[in-house]
């Protein structure tokens, strides 16, 4: 290699390597905190490495802290949050899928306007629509209940999902459905034969986008969960904020990052998926 | 019984039209080909008879049967793309048995037919595979055999061959035109290629902008084209058109032609009468590639012409020269080629010379060869 | 009879005083459903109540306070405790009383008396610069500056605008309980705008020299665990800050002192913590309302609640002998300003939530800015008034 | 085909007269399909903003209360000194954000198209943090700038004792704090777009400009990123989105403090709405919010279009 | 002096070589083509000599200047991509003028240069706007118009006509080469089209699997090709290849043909002493279409074919058939067309026949025509 070019690839290095260690220091700092005891804590820095593998503030943060006047940890509403999860991705992504197929691939007179209509829903700040969705969360009887929840979170994850399967369907041919029509085929079954098999990428960037989403939402989890429902967020928000006298960090620490664990883990695994269906579709350059 | 019959049909978008009032009738068993440059409207005509786009006026039968209203599916037609559009999460073997399966075809039957027709298109040892593990060339076969599997009265294809290279485009032209032999269906065969549309149809419409400019038998039209467009369109390498004045001559007509070399008089084998157009009047004269040969033993008066450029394209040399100001053409042997710069005889047939306005490009001749 | 109760006592002694509820309530066969919405000093747990009332939903009994209860029961949303008020008027000091009432019924009931203006020293700390107790100012300025001498932070201040009203609401007080009155309960523009919030201004100006410089964001307890780690010297907070207090084992006269904040002798400003009981359909209290009402306003409870929160009863029948010696004067003290006309709600108590925050806006900005006081002053006017 | 297939009557079974029913489907079934979608959208999305413009000509204090107001809490918020903070505050805190995640996620995008090794990690460890939710982070970052137990206790424990890193209680440098919080969430995700729309450039073009006797960096600034508008209108979108948007983020580091240095338009509607029983002007709020969000983006989302379009 | 010189030159990807001593010498003013099918390594080798790729092994001249280590910039050349690579946020002035200014050309004389090369290419009226508002032909010159302006040294063309279709095609090939006839630059041009390879080139370098499997002028190749590879790639329609087996007669060879509608055995006209291989062998016969034409009163001896289908294509008509069971293609004058099934009289002209080894490709002929 040309020494000039051979500065050029150190440069580059070093640069990817110093930002790389910048965007890792909260994380470290996080979980080394959370692997430290008390009196450790007082002594050392906060770079300093923990004097061992101490997972008492998980444990504790898991099944003992107290959450007001619970002492269970975030376990409760650990599972809250992975029952308000799962059925809102998937539908959300179910509806997003077939709304962006509709938009993409059947378009119609006035397709755009509801498309950009639809859209509109996803820059709206939710804080604006908190009381009216609460009065009629209220009118369906569904106020502070889980099934309240996963409407809540589906309903305003639909704008994004759409968008993003609709963007990844416009870049497929107009002529599958054409040839699949005349094939016989209708709406319903080109889309389940032949879209849903080939949205494997796409599904992978919205469910990983709307888990991540929904997971780590705060305000809709507050309002609307009731005190059998709440998810962890709000379990976290509870708990960092409960205190006796000195403030257990390596508890807090603790418990942030297990209610940061479901989704660090989609995205280490997701990520490349992740990338890859952003590449094949939400991005066109 | 006609096998496909297009009457008056006109399409708009909006307020664009884009097909402004085909008639056409199909006899069942014949190739037709739809030829036009592009965005004349081909496809839009030809989803139009799939049942894919609205009709806005007019009316399109298949089979002697009114299919206005008729969805895509209920059409009894099957229809080959330029994208292939094959379902790319299905192997060869499901795209072929889709329409089957649909239809409700019950299962051994499907594999049977997507076996038979797999053999005929010899594309048996591909049936696993998905539709991104072929070749262009498989690619296209296959959008075939989900086209014949479904043995319908009608047969689509819009530009199906145009995504594939050169040599393959021979190979699958001759394809297709066994399996029409074979089959014995109405094939409706949109290409803006010219080679395609004389080597294929039994009959040709040359559109442009949503009108037919002439329909005919692929020999006629290239004989005997409509007008300009339709000359310069059909035929490759095309037609020469070399401008000049009208003048006469005793009771003949005759035009001056400049070679670079010489300038001469040509006797044009057109009777006055038949012309419309009267001497001093400016017109184009349109002649084959293949008309100018080198001259030979028995030419009679070869005309002397510079030559611009040479081309040889094995079987034969190309002959670039000007006359009248234009670049035209000759199509000779490859032991007759000359070097640029030279001039070389020509034997300049004008039997099946034709006259054209410069203006309207309208056919002025009398119609001789057709 | 499920009970859920919404509330944000999530911290030290807060949860530890609610336990007790939560256990005398189950004892008599009820289930206490606790929904602890913690953050943002009660915001978070407000915002989810008004949706849950917006959505037909409303938890049975809610940790309220101050106006907002006068609020609530205006809009025909809480049940009236007439059925287990009794004698409350003659047990609770008027002051209070109002404060729980509306329409001459009571809509809440309270659990325990915060006296606001106390301050707390680190007693090791006063003795090693060798000061006393300051009773005004300039005296605590003094010491103040002792402290910072010797290398400590004198004050002990968590920069969260909750935090910065509390400190603020100390000095106004100390301009005469009427001034305080008039300015902040009142929201009267002049007393607003007056020279004397000028010199209100300059002596929180100057208190801000004495704090440490990674205020922002701390939570009030670990202020407080400055004080009690003996890392500064004074802490301005109320009396729920024993607790933590309490709970590091300390013990008061020795560990440290409680005093009455500068200036503030003869003023009691007052947090009456209380639930309130939201109609469930519209309609009537429901037994389980009721009884944790009574449960509340029982001896055993105001008591053993008041200790934990580090409180005071609010029922004067209650005996205070077990109580530490802060919360011993506290009550004498409750007593005889009530008498004296010294007994005043606190901000937090006594102004609407938009005063409230327009008050904080206002100190806050100025704490964090080099504004001068006479622009405070009347912005704070301004701020006031438009919030009225 | 008749000579390999003969024919045969099930193959025409589905030929049938269509019924009314399915001609009528094949039309409609589109916009059935999206019709819930359209439903929910009219009252998730248009129906409560509506209620909540509503609410902005009332007298709504603590709950809703439906008697009309006109003006009046409009001439509430424009008189409100914190409104006009906060609005100035999303300024100071949108244009650094979006001019540092633009610069240092393309910055990284291009030093990673340099077909480097280790890429497939270096992209997790740039993304993770769009994983956490704003209030995990915003509070690790608090942590970090506290200087108690932060940097600038840390610097200071390596022997440098008169470091000063306080920012986060200096009203002017708090918003800074939230800025490189924010930055930090969202950069990883930029330069994955980025990159997306890198690979995306015909590698022909790139040799071209070497041909052409172009450097590398010549070759991005004028040929590639020139190339990129479509992909940096996305991100532009995504990322205004996303600073119009922000508030847990404040509620985690600063709550809005020192004094109202942090405050931002959507941390006023909420405060005003829910804690202090303002909601007229909450509501009030809420619709210039949206006026803002209309007014930006939508003029953006039109020339992302056009950039589209031309791109193709 | 040499415009370009390869010797022996690799190239490995990793462990996967895909050039493998490549060996051409160029002379200046010369325009050689590179041909061969897809994954040659056709592009790999223009890379290389444009210093995009790395050397594995070998040398590389430029003008008799080893340019292994210089970078593109230095290497003085320009280069015409297949995507044409225009730049696309650049005015087609901008594009053309980019490698000027870079290279810190004035602003006046860019701007001299700038117009007489848009001049040159008649893209004068589209200076001002940007590729995507261009047609592929446009494109096509402007791709062209930045090489011209650079002035360079060595041209390098990677399949510039790839995207076109036909007919700009057609026009394209000629305009390069009357460009290459103007400046008289040495040129190299990649291309997998044997018609661009037959009609550009002075030479031709046949490659296959990174191999050049023959260099020559192109009616040498097409007239004597060095192997079945090449004789198959090098025509369209492709030559013919009829298998049969070599019989002695006489002191002549002579192949037994089966034609559908005769059998007779044809006398060959090679020397047995110049023909690697004995009688009784198998061989293959390459014939090119155009040597089978209709047998017309001078042909002495017709053979009489059954006709499998017919193409007309204008100018000619082909048709098919098939002799000793392999698909056979023979160009016919249009009038001469038979009908599919009928039998029709073909005159063979055997004389520039060749003979390959069916399971080598390697020429048996002793090389009679080359
Ligand atoms: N959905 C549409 N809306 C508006 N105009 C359209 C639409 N589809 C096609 N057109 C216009 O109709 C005309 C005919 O289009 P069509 O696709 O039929 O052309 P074509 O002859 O098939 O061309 P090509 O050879 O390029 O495929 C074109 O001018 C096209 O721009
Ligand atoms: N970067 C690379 N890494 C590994 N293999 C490569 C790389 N680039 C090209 N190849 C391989 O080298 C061979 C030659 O490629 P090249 O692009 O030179 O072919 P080509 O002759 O230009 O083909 P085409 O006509 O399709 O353009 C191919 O088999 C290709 O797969
Ligand atoms: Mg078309
Ligand atoms: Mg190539």
């Amino acid at each position: 290699m040309r020494p000039d070019k051979l500065v050029a690839r150190i440069a580059i290095y070093a640069v990817l390597g110093f930002f790389a260690l910048i965007f890792l220091a909260p994380l470290y700092v996080v979980l080394v905190t959370s692997l430290k005891t008390l009196p450790e804590l007082r002594v050392g820095t906060m770079l300093a490495l923990p004097q061992g593998l101490n997972f008492d503030a998980w444990g504790k943060a898991w099944s003992s802290a107290c959450t007001g006047a619970a002492c269970n940890g975030l376990q409760p509403f650990f599972m809250n949050s992975v029952y308000i999860v799962i059925p809102s991705v998937i539908i959300s992504s179910m509806i997003g899928s077939i709304n962006g197929y509709a938009l993409a691939q059947w378009r119609f007179p006035g397709s755009e306007i509801i498309f950009t209509g639809l859209l509109f829903g996803f820059f709206i700040p939710f804080q604006a629509i908190l009381l009216p969705a609460a009065q009629f969360l209220g009118m369906l009887k569904l106020a502070n209940t889980i099934p309240g929840l996963i409407i809540i979170q589906t309903v305003y994850g639909i704008a994004f999902c759409t968008m993003l399967f609709r963007n990844y369907y416009v870049a497929m041919p107009l002529e599958l459905v054409k040839a699949a029509r005349v094939d016989g085929a209708g709406f319903f079954r080109i889309f389940w034969r032949i879209f849903l098999p080939i949205s494997l990428p796409i599904f992978t960037v919205c469910v990983i986008w709307q888990f991540t989403h929904i997971w780590n939402d705060f305000l809709f989890g507050v309002v609307f969960s009731g005190p059998e429902s709440r998810p962890i967020t709000v379990g976290l928000n509870n708990l960092v904020n409960t205190s006796e006298g000195v403030k257990e960090y390596n508890v807090d620490t603790a418990a942030a990052l297990i209610t940061a664990l479901p989704t660090l883990i989609v995205y280490i695994i997701g990520g490349r998926y992740f990338i890859r269906g952003l590449t094949a579709g939400a991005v066109k350059g | 019984m006609t096998g496909l019959s297009i009457r008056n049909v006109h399409k708009s978008y909006g307020n664009v039209p884009v097909l402004k009032g085909i008639n056409i009738d199909v006899a069942e068993g014949e190739f037709l080909i739809l030829v036009g440059s592009s965005g004349c409207g081909k496809s839009t005509l030809l989803n139009m008879i799939a049942g894919l786009e609205t009709i806005t006026q007019g009316e399109i039968a298949i089979g002697g049967r009114v299919v206005n209203d008729l969805p895509p599916k209920s059409r009894d037609i099957a229809m080959v793309f330029q994208s292939y559009a094959l379902y790319p999460s299905m192997t060869v073997r499901e795209n072929i048995s889709f329409g089957l399966e649909i239809r409700k075809v019950a299962p051994e039957e499907r594999k049977r037919i997507v076996e038979a027709v797999a053999e005929s298109l010899q594309i048996s040892h591909l049936l696993d595979r998905k539709p991104r593990q072929l070749s262009g060339g498989q690619r296209q076969r296959v959008a075939m055999g989900r086209a014949l599997a479904r043995d319908p009265t009608l047969f689509l294809f819009d530009e199906p061959l145009s995504n594939l290279d050169a040599q393959l485009r021979i190979e699958m032209r001759s394809e297709i035109k066994m399996m029409h032999k074979r089959t014995g269906k109405t094939v409706c065969y949109v290409t803006h290629d010219q080679v395609e549309a004389m080597t294929l149809g039994d009959r040709i419409a040359v559109m442009k902008d949503g009108v037919v400019q002439q329909l005919g038998r692929p020999q006629e039209i290239y004989d005997a084209p409509a007008n300009m467009y339709v000359a310069g369109f059909i035929g490759a390498p095309p037609m020469n058109f070399i401008p000049g004045t009208l003048e006469g001559e005793g009771s003949g007509l005759v035009m001056s032609i400049d070679t670079g070399a010489e300038r001469r008089r040509l006797a044009l084998p057109f009777r006055p009468a038949d012309v419309k157009a009267r001497p001093g009047q400016k017109v184009v004269l349109g002649l084959r590639p293949e008309r100018i040969t080198a001259a030979g033993a028995s030419t009679s008066d070869p005309l002397k012409v510079r030559v611009d450029m040479t081309e040889p394209t094995g079987p034969d040399t190309l002959i670039y020269a000007t006359l009248n100001g234009k670049r035209t053409l000759c199509r000779v042997q490859p032991f007759a080629a000359p070097k640029a710069g030279e001039a070389i005889a020509l034997d300049f047939d004008l039997s099946r010379a034709l006259l054209f306005d410069p203006e309207s490009g309208a056919r002025l001749d009398g119609g001789l060869a057709g | 009879e499920d009970v859920e109760v919404l509330h944000y006592y999530t911290s030290g002694g807060e949860s530890r005083a609610v336990n007790v509820l939560k256990e005398d309530l189950e004892k008599i066969g009820h289930t206490w459903v606790d929904s602890a919405i913690a953050g943002g000093g009660g915001a978070n747990a407000m915002t989810v109540l008004k949706t849950r009332v917006i959505s037909g939903n409303p938890p049975k009994a809610v940790q309220m306070r101050g106006p907002a209860i006068q609020d609530w029961a205006s809009q025909d949303a809480l049940v009236p405790l007439d059925a287990v008020s009794g004698d409350w008027d003659n047990l609770l000091p008027p002051a209070i009383a109002e404060v729980l009432k509306y329409d001459g019924h009571y809509y809440g009931v309270v659990n325990w008396v915060h006296r606001v203006n106390w301050m707390y020293i680190n007693k090791p700390m006063l003795d090693e610069v060798g000061g006393t107790v300051p009773t005004t100012w300039d005296e605590f300025f003094a010491v103040a500056d002792k402290m910072k001498a010797a290398g400590h932070t004198a004050i002990a201040h968590g920069g969260t605008p909750y935090h910065d009203a509390v400190y603020f609401e100390g000095i106004v007080q100390s301009m005469g309980v009427d001034f305080y009155r008039k300015a902040i309960l009142e929201g009267d523009a002049e007393a607003l705008n007056s020279p004397t919030m000028v010199q209100v201004f300059d002596i929180l100006r100057k208190s801000t020299e004495y704090f440490d410089d990674a205020t922002q964001g701390r939570p009030w307890n670990l202020a407080a665990a400055m004080v009690i780690e003996g890392q500064a010297g004074f802490l301005f907070m109320g009396d729920w800050a024993k607790g933590e207090f309490s709970a590091a084992g300390k013990v008061p006269g020795v560990d440290y002192i409680c005093a009455v904040r500068p200036g503030n002798e003869g003023i009691f400003t007052f947090i009456a913590d209380g639930f309130v009981f939201f109609k469930q359909n519209g309609g009537e209290a429901t037994e389980g309302q009721l009884e944790l009402a009574s449960l509340i306003a029982s001896p055993d409870f105001q008591l053993r609640g008041a200790q934990f929160k580090g409180a005071i009863p609010a029922l004067n029948t209650v005996p205070v002998d077990s109580f530490d010696d802060c919360s011993k004067k506290a009550a004498a003290d409750l007593q005889s300003t009530a008498a004296s006309g010294g007994l005043v709600p606190s901000q937090n108590q006594g102004t609407t939530e938009a005063v409230l925050g327009a008050i904080r806006d206002v100190v806050t900005n100025f704490i964090n800015s080099d504004q001068d006081s006479a622009s405070a002053a009347a912005d704070l006017a301004a701020a006031v008034q438009a919030a009225k | 085909m008749a000579d390999t297939i003969p024919a045969d009557a099930g193959l025409r079974k589905g030929l049938a007269r269509p019924s009314r029913a399915s001609v009528w489907a094949d039309k409609w079934i589109p916009l059935v399909v999206l019709s819930p979608s359209v439903v929910i959208s009219l009252i998730f999305v248009y129906g409560f903003l509506a209620a909540t413009a509503v609410l902005s000509f009332t007298n709504s204090t603590l709950m809703p209360r439906y008697v009309g107001a006109g003006f009046q809490r409009y001439i509430d918020l424009f008189s409100n000194s914190v409104w006009w903070t906060s609005v100035a505050n999303l300024f100071w805190f949108s244009v650094p954000f979006i001019v540092l995640s633009l610069g240092l996620g393309l910055l990284l995008a291009i030093l990673m198209d340099q077909r480097i090794r280790a890429e497939g990690a270096l992209r997790a460890i740039y993304l993770y943090p769009l994983a956490l939710s704003q209030i995990v982070a915003g509070t690790a970052w608090q942590w970090l700038f506290n200087p108690e137990y932060g940097i600038q206790n840390t610097v200071r424990a390596l022997g440098f004792t008169s470091f000063e890193f306080n920012w986060l209680n200096d009203s002017r440098m708090a918003m800074a704090c939230v800025v490189i919080a924010a930055v930090w969430q969202c950069t990883g995700f930029v330069a994955a777009l980025f990159l997306a729309g890198l690979r995306g450039v015909d590698e022909e073009v790139i040799k071209a400009g070497m041909v052409d006797g172009a450097s590398m960096p010549v070759i991005y600034r004028r040929i590639v990123l020139p190339a990129m508008w479509p992909v940096f209108f996305s991100v532009l979108l995504l990322l205004t989105h996303q600073a119009i948007k922000t508030f847990d983020l404040v509620v985690a580091m600063t709550a809005g403090g020192p004094g109202t240095s942090t405050w931002l338009p959507s941390y006023f509607m909420y405060n005003f709405s829910f804690e202090r029983g303002r909601m007229g002007v909450g509501a009030a709020s809420a619709v210039m919010i949206l006026v803002m969000v209309v007014a930006i983006l939508i003029p953006m989302m039109y020339l992302e279009k056009r950039a589209q379009k031309n791109a193709s």
